[in-house]
């Protein structure tokens, strides 16, 4: 049985662990900053929960569980609002989303 | 591995020298404040550095544990970002004034108007 | 983390970089409970959670600063028409 | 394996510190001012120091990017250029690099337990505080009562600040809310942006509750009174940005900041007369009550109390003071 939870919760480490560095990636590669947003904040999210996950299932029922459901919940409230907020402020600073593709490097202000 | 222990008091130096270098070359009065952010930021490193002993855990007593770092450095410094944020207020709000004073926050150019 | 970090410091735009610096308080948070784990320091996790509540007011005052700034020009431009 | 991780971080803080001293926006230089202030307070955790990291984290990613946005508000963001003598200051600072470097070759390898800094004080405070003191975190008994003068002098220091930024930024303009129209109150702060307003609205509550969660638990994890005073800073600030200034005005009028201002320095300050007055040393709490340890532990959360108090006054009317600039 713990062997079974140890398993789970490295595959979901393991798993969190892919899905932050695809947001890596994406946040890198996406031609755009609201395409760049959509996949930062949307990987992140699971990114969070998985690792958060996985860390719970070896912390077993103790206080720390609590805490990082805490931690989770937190986080899923915040960190979708801050890129929420993150948009806005964009788009009330004139910066438009359908332009298509923008050239890297060039000042969009 | 000696070498590795130092590596640490190196990017202090570099750091401390980051912020020295933005407080003596940039004209611009917000951007040596944060250079002087990034120096105290760096003094931080140094102490912390210092206080941390090899398999030792944070001060915090608990049972079964025997090595703990050194809290003294923790306090220390603890204390001293409190202390280092109300003085960088204290800074900004003299820049405020400055700026409504002389209008401008680059060196030069209040230099320029107090030679008027 | 080092990817959000490049981004940061390439990111053509302002808002690059914020987004930057949001997802570096993500994986802040996550880096953290990880350590306080290897650590075998379970009540560290203060700390993650200190930082999943404070990171988003960073955000929020940049929204703010930036609603101001838009305010403060559409001002000045019909004062001067 | 930490000191990979540890390797890594540095490195990072190096890049970004550079990022920062070389962008030309002072807007970006301050979004990347805060990613370095999470770096920092990760690399604090990564060397056992949780109360520092906890510090760090209240304070820079959230508190000093706000009062640097503020400052920016009013001044302008974008630096103009021409530094006069950068290859002067360029040579001054490689030189002293290499002299700092130099001299680390000196030191102690990091971690070595034999270093002079373990072998003084430190170690007789690590020895004594279960003994004197009895409360596990040795940060908190050293802060609190081992060297409370020192800590005194540090929150006078904050005081000192905070009475110098309401000189300078309140001449002209002491923000009193009945400056405010009422009409005007609707157009202010994030009232028209739904997502974040209502998330923030949930969210205050229970940053203000963690904030009093750190500032009483202190005695026991990391925590204590500088970090719970930024902490509950952080909540009101936040509530000052969603809902405008007048409405954190009616919440917390600037006569009570003022008021929780001075009173935390004088709550800390009367434990020194009150112990002094029973006939021991000032600051020495083992005569508050009848059991010396007992003493020590009240005097602790008594001054601990009286920091959090200070450091929240102070932050707030700093904000506020920069906040109210902004308005004329």
């Amino acid at each position: 049985m713990t062997m079974a939870i140890d398993i789970l919760s490295w595959l979901m480490l393991t798993a969190g662990g892919v899905f932050v560095f695809i947001g890596g990636v994406g946040a890198l590669r996406m031609p755009n900053l609201y395409t760049r947003m959509h996949a930062a904040s949307l990987t992140d999210t699971m990114g969070a929960v998985l690792v958060l996950g996985g860390i719970m299932l070896q912390a077993g029922a103790t206080l720390a569980t609590i805490k990082l459901a805490a931690i989770l919940l937190f986080l899923l409230l915040t960190s979708p609002t801050a890129s929420n907020a993150l948009a806005s402020a964009a788009i009330l600073s004139g910066l438009q989303p359908d332009e298509g593709p923008i050239k890297r490097g060039a000042k969009v202000e | 591995m000696e070498l590795l222990g130092l590596v640490y008091y190196w990017v202090f130096a570099i750091l401390l020298m980051i912020g020295f270098y933005a407080v003596i070359a940039k004209p611009n009065l917000i951007k040596k404040l944060i250079g002087l952010s990034i120096f105290q930021a760096a003094v931080f490193l140094l102490y912390i550095t210092m206080g941390k002993v090899e398999g030792g855990t944070a001060p915090i007593f608990q049972d079964g544990v025997s090595l703990y770092s050194n809290p003294l450095p923790q306090v220390l410094i603890l204390t001293a970002i409190v202390v280092g944020i109300s003085t960088t207020a204290l800074g900004l709000g003299i820049v405020v004034r400055i700026k409504e004073e002389y209008g401008s926050i680059e060196e030069h150019e209040i230099q320029e108007r107090d030679r008027q | 983390m080092a990817l959000a970090l490049v981004r940061a410091l390439m990111g053509p735009t302002i808002y690059d970089r914020l987004l930057a610096a949001n997802m570096f308080g993500t994986k802040t948070v996550l880096f953290l409970s990880i350590v306080a784990f290897l650590y075998g320091r379970p009540d560290f996790l203060d700390l993650a959670l200190v930082y999943a509540l404070i990171n988003f007011i960073g955000v929020i005052a940049v929204l703010e600063f930036i609603r101001e700034r838009v305010d403060h020009d559409t001002a000045e431009k019909s004062a001067g028409e | 394996m930490i000191i990979i991780f540890g390797i890594f971080l540095l490195t990072l803080l190096v890049i970004t510190a550079l990022a920062i001293v070389r962008s030309e926006s002072l807007f970006a230089a301050v979004i990347l001012t805060g990613i370095f202030s999470l770096l920092m307070a990760a690399n604090f955790f990564l060397l056992d120091a949780a109360d520092v990291a906890l510090t760090e984290a209240a304070i820079g990613a959230g508190i000093s990017t706000v009062l640097f946005l503020g400052a920016l508000a009013l001044t302008g963001e974008h630096e103009r250029g021409g530094s006069t003598n950068r290859l002067l200051a360029l040579g001054v600072v490689t030189v002293t690099t290499l002299i700092v470097i130099y001299a680390t070759f000196d030191k102690p390898r990091m971690g070595d337990p034999e270093a002079p800094v373990h072998q003084h004080v430190g170690a007789w405070y690590l020895e004594k505080t279960p003994e004197l003191i009895d409360i596990p975190n040795a940060v908190t008994a050293v802060l609190g009562s081992f060297r409370g003068y020192d800590t005194l002098g540090e929150v006078f220091v904050v005081l000192t600040a905070g009475i110098g930024v309401l000189f300078l930024l309140s001449a002209r303009n002491p923000g009193r809310p009945e400056e405010f129209p009422a009409a005007d109150e609707l157009d202010q702060g994030l009232r028209h942006y739904l997502v974040p307003r209502v998330v923030g609205r949930m969210l205050i509550p229970f940053i203000f509750l963690f904030g009093l969660y750190v500032q009483f638990h202190g005695d026991y994890g990391p925590g204590g009174g500088f970090q719970a005073g930024a902490i509950v800073a952080a909540s009101v600030i936040l509530y000052a940005l969603l809902e405008g200034e007048a409405r954190a005005f009616r919440a917390l009028p600037m006569r009570v900041l003022k008021w929780l201002v001075a009173g935390g320095a004088l709550l800390y300050g009367a434990v020194g007369v009150t112990s002094m007055l029973l006939g021991s040393n000032f600051l020495d709490y083992s005569v508050l009550a009848s059991d010396p340890i007992v003493g020590q532990h009240i005097g602790i959360i008594l001054i601990e109390l009286g920091v959090g108090i200070t450091v929240t006054g102070v932050l707030l009317c700093v904000f506020h003071a920069f906040a109210a600039r902004g308005k004329v």
